[in-house]
């Protein structure tokens, strides 16, 4: 199978994500979608890496993976002091700060 | 040692007037004496200078003094000099004596105004001023001597300022005055760009050198700031107005010395106008207009100062009549400016007289058989009168007709056109100032009962009796051997050959007598030997109304100058207000409306900010592959 | 398979990066056992201990400069060293800021308005958890623009960015708004993060390499897949330019850094941006240098874009620290043009003016840290109406940060501002230099507007305050103003040695 | 010695002085500020005397490294023109302070900020005026923007914070387009053999025409809206209007000088080529400056901003005189400059003792004020004469020679310039018989006469416009050789007169 396909994948995948952050309004959902760009981008380094011929864009997709892991971390703990305090976690109802 | 006392003229009368203004009311109780001692110590100088140049050759009595060099940049120097010669001469005595007589007659005229120190120090100012301008060597010394005297004159009208319409008068005068000094300033500017210098010497020397079209040019702007300061067609509308002013300052300044530096600036510029015809034209058509001109409001006005004021206009267009006739013209012009200086002076303070026993009534319509009450009055001003409508042998008949003659006889339709209209003015003169003399002594009386007509003190009348003396004197001594064109020579250089005689002199003064006989007829027939209406008759032919109205010269700047002129800076007020500063302000309001569209970018939504970022990404892709395109 | 090498490691080359993050393990075990009484201050003096130790270790590598000193991950030369330093600066002014307790909610994990708020404020309980965090957030700092491959890059921006995302929501009064803010931020990070990651894979498939020689080689080879190499330079990208706040990545800005306590909004908007711009500069400067004609059209673009946008929305502000916040993006304007100007003078310029606006930033949000009325502090532009007559100390040391944002001769936003400028015009680039002072002029009108009020308006009467400044806070504004009108009379001896050390190995 | 660096550090020591003065007493300050001034003006004076009147060289000159990165440097010096407007700077500087008595009193803030202000704002104007470098001038000529923003702004009258902040914005727009061809010509002068800022240097840099005309409006444009030309000039009145009497003196005094001295020390002499193509614009932008701004002053109610628009029309007339390149224009223009420092002063000053006595600044609620303060009545009668060039005072020296110098090249200009003078008339003539003539309004009864201080103050004023009427050679003799030094430079000479010309043919 072509490795471009791979590609086009990841990129799809990457696209989906970006358009459940836009469109979506719970907040676990948008922070899940930014999870799903950042697996898509790792699905790339793979490729690229099995395509280039080197491990180095493996090697990136751990490291992706714990960041990500850490991400989570702060994120949920973030959301859940929002959705504490406004007993919503609709990233719509977060809109005091504007103009 | 000689050359060193010129300054002396000028410094003596300064010296006064600053000492006054300085002095404050410190020096209110001697101040008027001792101004008037600086101006008759200032004349004392003149006369001594005079002699001084009596002793010497005609050639040779020209003295000139450099005090320092004032401006020097380039090429363009100027040094503060004095010049005196033959023609500064007989103005520094003319401004000196009859300044200084004119002191003499303040004392008591302005005795019961406490300002009248303020005003003796403005007198001694404007002696110096007047001094500089004619003993400045060259244009630009002259200059500030034009101006000096304006603002003297802008300063006496004022006097009483407190009324406001004297105060509009003295800035009317100011104002048409400066209009006049644009043009003076202008000829400086294409003297200096032409010939690259403003001296007289200067200019006079390179004068051949230069185009006649910069000649021209400068001769006429020379002719507007003539016309200015010597209330000439077209800026004439000032010098009625100007005498809001006490009457000796209407003596001194406004009939005497000031406006007549006209003509004396066209006479000393002779050399320019010489090698100017077109120029020269213009001079004498001016003078010719203007003599007409002020003769005819002179036959309309019922305020006797006004009456007087548009005769001098009206003598003035002789003067410049003949200082437009080139060579043989300039010492006629000269002559009848100092006759002139004698009679109009001592009509003036005649007038000045009058209002004094008259509680400062003006309106001739309010006199009437004056002649018994004021007898030393009387006849001064009648001598006056005898020698400004030009009855021999008093000073006028002298000057007016030389100029007349003259006029004849530069031949062609020139020479009638302008020797007729200078006949005419003879006529008409000799009918208003006939009125004049007739509804203020003559007749029945038509003052009211408070008025309690009366003699002037001595200190008034002893001036007018000297001035008397002069109008019935001069115009034979001057023209006595042609004493004044002798001596004048050097300065106008009249041409060697004296022009045909269009007409013989007999003829012409016979002519001239005729109409003034029938001027002064007439004005018998009119106000002697029919009554006189205390207010002026409303049903009058339209010429007449015009006339009151000095020939609608008011209305004409009014219409043609100031409503637009204020219409203009409205406009531009409004375009300031709303279109520069406006454009600068909707600038503002642009920045700061744009500011407050853009900011609705900023919804607080957090997926439009996310949506933000997909567009800036796509955005940012789509421009890198143009620009590797 | 090869054996397995143990990595070389230059330690003293790292040991500021160590040092800092040492500095927040201790601080994350003091915070968990130390007792309350002492937990703030022991917190403080480690804070503090930890930066001017790392500083001081900074100063004495400044004159090394290698590529090998993490087997190639990281560089350390003289133009991240001075990254560094002006980090590790803006980070002790920053955190004289932070320890004003006053700004921090006593217990985060409590709800607003609940019992339990109120209880741990009365009882004075205060978690200190904020210094670990800064000190964390100041390592990725640290990192970041020493980074000299993409993972490397990658976990130095997400160190410095996870600690700030916490910190932003810590504020103790309107938390609402501050978790908002922090909510906000933290998700569009991420979704940037991931824009980052995605670019770096692309960089990573055009070039076949991770670290940044390697894709410099490759885009001097030329032989890639260009596509790869747009893609790469365009979403890695976003994620710097979300970083610095860039249009039309700038829409967290104003909400953040008024949504967060104050004193962080101060550290995060110098600090990020130092460490954001010192890791642009490199990424552009060597890795993506000779592509150049691909992005510096693009880059340009938006550099011209955030200066007037910034300038021209930061007008309509009514809030001073949304005023700040659009300052800033317009400030990433002027120092885009830097990078973009892609010289020597193009480098020098930017860090200086990083320098001159980091510690001016900081200097202006501790101003505002101090105006405040009985329920925290006052951000709204028209109660600062006469601070000038109420507290001339605080308006008048404003003013000055104010017009060094202007760049008004004798401060040290001027220098920067020409340095910058002429850069750019040397390089040729003379439209963004006339843009540039076109909101210069732009930016100046508000900049005078928030002068007027404190100065020319009467005050009003409604509580608003100017608290006596703590030590900390007064030496932090203090020291900023002295810098900042230093650095705008004097700045010679920071030129010099900006000029003679900044460099980038590549 | 230091001449130079003296005389800036001189007021700032003083503001230092007064600085550690206390708040509460006003009077402290004052005098201290006064001695200040007064210490300043001596040592320039000793300065001056010293000065070589034929050396066309830039004198007293100093130079340190300041920036050495880019090659900026501490660079100060004078020719004739700086030493002139130095000198119109710290001579006005104590008679400020001694006219404005009461001035920092009525502000937001203490007198002794007040002082601080002005002092600094001395330095500023030596420093602005005697800066060699580009680099050294554009600071200056941005920084005193500050000060007086905050003496507008802070001690000002009405609209003063919208006055202030309006003069702030025009003027940094201005000045940053200038940073823009400041920055080109560092950058060129890069190109061309070492990065300088030093104007000797700048000057001799090579330019494409198209580049030089560029970079010589990013200079003009700057001194255009400094001194203000027409159609920049919006911001003069309100600014003039809204600050006290002494600020407004030194704001049109000194401050709009910075601009025509340098369009004659920057656009002239280091853009020659575009100096010349530019010409004919900045005539017509001149001559319009005279005309309308005698215009709206004719249609002022307001004293004070019927004598800041006198003053665009006055500046009208400096710039003409600057762009006429000859060497009468040159002197004229930049006697003009020191000439109406002085005139500007009078008039503003006298018109701020009518002010603040009256209560107001409109024209309409004066009236007959020869009666009742004939001596204020007479100065600010002598101010108005002095500002339609009267001759014989020292501002028809400069007017004339401006208009002369322009007639020989360009008569066109020169000849609409001349209707300045009559519009000077009406412009000074209608508030002067609105105040001072007519009977005494209702409100002028009580008015009080100048006092001794302010006799004191307004004396050398006319000592100066009266003695350089009738003495300008002191004055001109030091200016004339720089003028003509500097229309050779921009590769000019005088004209000839027409008689010569044709001999030369």
């Amino acid at each position: 199978m072509n490795a471009a396909n791979y590609l086009y994948v990841s990129a799809l995948l990457f696209t989906i994500g970006a358009i459940g952050v836009v469109v979506r309004r719970n907040a676990i959902v948008v922070f899940m979608c930014v999870e799903l760009m950042l697996n898509a981008a790792n699905l790339s380094f793979v490729t690229f890496a099995r395509i280039n011929g080197n491990l180095e864009g493996q090697v990136v997709a751990f490291f992706t993976m714990v960041v990500a892991a850490c991400e989570v971390v702060v994120g949920l703990a973030i959301i859940v002091t929002i959705y504490r305090s406004r007993r919503s976690a609709s990233v719509d109802d977060a809109s005091l700060l504007k103009r | 040692m000689i050359s060193n006392l010129p300054i002396y003229l000028i410094a003596l009368p300064l010296f006064g007037s600053a000492v006054l203004l300085l002095g404050g009311r410190k020096t209110d109780r001697w101040g008027h004496i001792f101004a008037t001692l600086m101006s008759a110590a200032s004349f004392g100088v003149g006369a001594y200078l005079l002699t001084i140049m009596l002793s010497k050759s005609n050639s040779e009595r020209a003295i000139t003094q450099k005090l320092f060099e004032w401006i020097s940049v380039g090429t363009f120097k100027v040094n503060a000099g004095l010049l005196l010669d033959q023609l500064s001469i007989c103005f520094v005595l003319l401004i000196t004596g009859v300044g200084t007589l004119i002191h003499i007659y303040s004392i008591a005229y302005m005795s019961h105004d406490h300002d009248r120190r303020r005003f003796f120090a403005y007198l001694n100012f404007f002696i110096a001023a007047m001094l500089l301008l004619v003993l400045g060597d060259s244009y630009l010394n002259l200059y500030v001597g034009w101006e000096g005297v304006g603002l003297a004159s802008y300063l006496l009208i004022g006097f009483w300022n407190q009324k406001p319409t004297y105060a509009t008068a003295a800035k009317k005068a100011f104002i048409a005055n400066r209009v006049g000094d644009m043009g003076l300033s202008l000829a400086i500017m294409i003297a200096f760009a032409t010939l690259g210098t403003v001296s007289f010497a200067g200019v006079k020397e390179h004068v051949g050198q230069a185009s006649t079209g910069a000649l021209t040019a400068i001769g006429i702007m020379l002719l507007v700031a003539a016309t200015g300061k010597s209330a000439q067609f077209p800026l004439q509308a000032w010098l009625g107005d100007a005498m809001a002013g006490p009457t000796p300052v209407s003596a001194l300044i406004h009939a005497a010395t000031m406006v007549t530096a006209g003509v004396y600036l066209i006479t000393r510029s002779n050399f320019i106008f010489d090698a100017a015809p077109t120029a020269q034209l213009a001079v004498a058509i001016i003078g010719a207009i203007t003599l007409l001109f002020g003769a005819v409001i002179g036959m309309a006005k019922d305020d006797i100062k006004k009456a007087l004021a548009a005769s001098t206009m009206s003598q003035i267009g002789y003067m410049i009549l003949g200082a437009g006739l080139g060579p043989a013209g300039y010492a006629f012009a000269i002559m009848h400016l100092l006759t002139h200086g004698f009679f109009k002076a001592g009509m003036f303070l005649g007038a000045g007289s009058v209002m004094h026993g008259m509680n400062d009534e003006v309106n001739m319509r309010r006199y009437g058989g004056l002649r018994k009450f004021m007898p030393i009055t009387f006849a001064t001003f009648g001598l006056g009168y005898l020698a400004i409508i030009g009855v021999p042998p008093f000073a006028g008949f002298y000057s007016k007709d030389k100029i007349i003659e003259v006029a004849f006889n530069t031949g062609g339709i020139k020479g009638i056109t302008l020797g007729s209209a200078a006949l005419l003015g003879a006529a008409i003169t000799a009918f208003y100032m006939t009125r004049v003399v007739i509804l203020t002594f003559a007749g029945a009386k038509r003052w009211d009962e408070k008025a309690h007509p009366h003699e002037s003190p001595f200190l008034m009348w002893g001036p007018m009796v000297l001035l008397a003396l002069g109008s019935v004197s001069s115009g034979f001594l001057f023209t006595h051997g042609d004493a004044l064109r002798n001596w004048l020579a050097p300065v106008v250089e009249p041409v060697a050959v004296h022009e045909a005689e269009v007409l013989s002199p007999a003829i012409v003064s016979i002519l001239a007598l005729v109409l003034v006989a029938i001027g002064v007829g007439l004005a018998i027939v009119k106000y002697l030997l029919s009554d006189v209406p205390e207010v002026a008759p409303k049903d009058v032919t339209v010429f007449t109304r015009i006339a009151r109205r000095d020939l609608l010269q008011d209305q004409f700047n009014e219409a043609v100058f100031m409503r637009p002129g204020q219409a203009l800076t409205r406009g531009l007020l409004t375009a300031d207000r709303s279109v520069i500063d406006g454009a600068v302000r909707a600038i503002a309001r642009m920045a700061v409306g744009s500011g407050n569209i853009l900011r609705t970018t900023q919804t607080g939504f957090v997926r439009s900010y996310a949506m933000w970022i997909v567009l800036g990404a796509i955005g940012l892709v789509a421009a890198i592959w143009m620009v590797t395109l | 398979m090869s054996a397995f090498t143990t990595p070389i490691l230059n330690y003293s080359l790292l040991l500021p990066i160590l040092i800092v993050l040492g500095g927040a393990l201790i601080g994350v075990m003091l915070e968990a056992f130390a007792s309350r009484k002492i937990r703030p201050i022991a917190q403080l003096s480690i804070t503090f201990g930890t930066l001017i130790l790392a500083l001081v270790q900074v100063w004495r590598i400044r004159h090394q400069s290698s590529l090998t000193a993490a087997m190639g991950s990281v560089a350390i030369d003289g133009a991240s060293i001075l990254a560094q330093g002006s980090v590790l600066l803006i980070a002790i002014l920053g955190v004289a800021l932070i320890a004003d307790q006053e700004h921090f909610t006593a217990l985060a994990a409590s709800l607003p308005g609940s019992s339990e708020e109120r209880e741990s404020i009365q009882s004075g309980e205060q978690l200190t958890e904020i210094y670990p965090l800064t000190l964390f957030a100041v390592a990725g700092m640290l990192l970041f623009p020493a980074s000299n491959d993409l993972i490397t890059l990658f976990v130095a921006l997400e160190m410095l960015s996870l600690p700030l995302y916490l910190m932003a929501g810590l504020s103790r009064r309107r938390r609402l708004l501050s978790q908002e803010s922090a909510l906000k931020y933290f998700l569009l990070g991420a979704f940037s993060s991931a824009f980052f990651l995605f670019g770096a894979a692309y960089l990573y498939g055009y070039s076949g390499s991770v670290s940044f020689a390697g894709i410099r080689e490759a885009v001097i080879g030329g032989s890639g897949n260009d596509v790869f190499l747009l893609m790469g330079i365009a979403f890695l990208s976003i994620g710097l330019l979300f970083k610095v706040g860039a249009v039309p990545f700038h829409a967290w800005t104003p909400d953040v850094y008024q949504g967060a306590p104050t004193p962080v909004t101060a550290f995060m908007a110098a600090a990020t941006k130092v460490a954001a711009f010192g890791a642009m500069l490199r990424i552009f400067y060597t890795a993506l240098a000779n592509a150049y004609w691909d992005w510096r059209p693009v880059m340009t673009t938006i550099a011209i874009i955030t200066m007037l946008f910034g300038s021209f929305v930061a007008i309509a502000q009514r809030d001073v620290k949304r005023m700040l916040a659009y300052s800033s993006i317009a400030h990433a304007g002027f120092l885009l043009i830097g990078v973009i100007a892609l010289n020597k003078a193009g480098l020098d310029a930017s860090i200086f003016y990083l320098l001159a606006y980091g510690v001016t930033t900081i200097g202006a949000f501790g101003v505002v840290t101090l105006v405040r009325d009985s329920t925290g502090e006052v951000t709204d532009l028209k109660r600062w109406a006469g601070l000038g007559k109420r507290s001339p100390f605080a308006a008048t040391l404003f003013a000055a940060f104010l017009l060094a944002f202007a760049g008004i001769p004798m401060t040290s936003g001027f220098i920067g501002k020409f340095s910058i400028f002429s850069a750019a015009y040397e390089s040729g680039n003379h439209a963004i230099v006339i843009v540039g002072v076109l909101s210069s002029a732009i930016a100046a009108y508000f900049y005078i507007r928030v002068i007027v009020v404190m100065f020319f308006n009467d005050p009003v009467e409604d509580g608003t305050t100017v608290v006596i400044p703590s030590i900390l806070t007064r030496f932090a504004v203090t020291t900023a103003f002295a810098v900042t009108i230093f650095l705008g009379v004097f700045p010679a001896p920071v030129l010099n040695f900006i000029t003679s050390t900044a460099l980038l190995l590549r | 010695m230091n001449w130079l660096t003296m005389l800036m550090l001189l007021p700032l020591v003083g503001a230092g002085v007064v600085a550690t003065l206390p708040k509460s007493n006003s009077a402290i300050a004052r005098n201290a500020a006064l001695a200040t001034t007064i210490i300043v003006a001596g040592a320039t004076i000793a300065m001056a005397i010293q000065f070589q009147r034929d050396n066309v060289d830039m004198q007293f000159t100093e130079s340190y490294s300041w920036i050495p990165t880019f090659g900026i440097k501490y660079a100060v010096g004078v020719d004739a023109i700086a030493l002139v407007l130095i000198l119109l700077s710290v001579l006005l500087a104590p008679i400020v302070i001694l006219a404005g008595w009461n001035e920092a009193l009525g502000g937001r803030w203490s007198a002794k900020t007040f002082y601080i202000l002005i002092l600094v704002l001395e330095t500023m104007m030596i420093g602005v005026f005697a800066a060699t470098d580009v680099f050294l001038f554009y600071v200056f000529f941005e920084a005193m923007l500050v000060p007086v923003y905050f003496l507008i702004g802070g001690y000002g009258t009405g609209q003063r914070s919208a006055a202030a902040v309006k003069f702030l914005l025009y003027s940094l727009f201005g000045g940053l387009l200038m940073l823009v061809s400041i920055i080109a010509l560092y950058v060129l002068s890069g190109e061309q053999g070492g990065h300088t800022f030093d104007t000797a240097a700048l000057s001799h840099l090579k330019m494409s025409s198209m580049t030089q005309n560029l970079f010589f409006l990013g200079f003009f444009i700057a001194f255009a809206i400094k001194a203000p030309v027409w159609p920049f000039h919006t911001w003069l009145p309100d600014a003039a209007a809204a600050a006290t009497p002494g600020t407004s003196v030194l704001l049109l005094g000194v401050l709009d000088k910075v601009g025509t001295f340098g369009m004659i020390r920057y656009c002239l002499t280091l853009f020659p080529d575009a100096t010349k193509t530019f010409t004919p614009v900045i005539l017509v932008l001149a001559v319009i400056s005279i005309i309308y701004g005698a215009f709206l002053a004719i249609g002022q109610t307001d004293l004070k901003r019927l004598i800041a628009f006198t003053s665009i029309s006055h500046f009208g007339f400096i710039t003409m005189g600057i762009f006429a390149m000859t060497s009468q224009g040159h002197s004229g223009a930049t006697l003009y400059m020191f000439n109406h420092g002085f005139s500007t002063a009078a008039l503003f000053l006298v018109a701020g003792w009518m002010i603040s006595r009256r209560g107001s600044s409109k024209i309409a609620d004066f009236g007959g004020l020869q009666r009742v303060t004939p001596v204020m009545a007479w100065m600010f009668f002598f101010a108005g004469m002095s500002s339609l060039a009267l001759p014989g005072l020292s501002s028809f020296v400069s007017e004339f020679l401006v208009l002369v110098g322009t007639y020989t090249r360009y008569p066109v200009a020169a000849v609409i310039g001349t209707l300045g003078i009559v519009m000077a008339a009406l412009y000074i003539l209608i508030p002067i018989q609105r105040a001072l003539h007519g009977p005494v309004m209702p409100g002028n009864e009580a008015l009080s006469d100048l006092n001794l201080r302010e006799k004191i103050a307004i004396a050398p004023v006319v000592a100066v416009i009266v003695g350089l009427g009738f003495y300008p050679s002191p004055l001109l003799n030091v200016i004339n050789p720089g003028a003509v030094h500097t229309i050779s430079q921009a590769g000019y000479s005088d004209p000839l007169p027409q008689i010569d010309a044709k001999v030369g043919k």
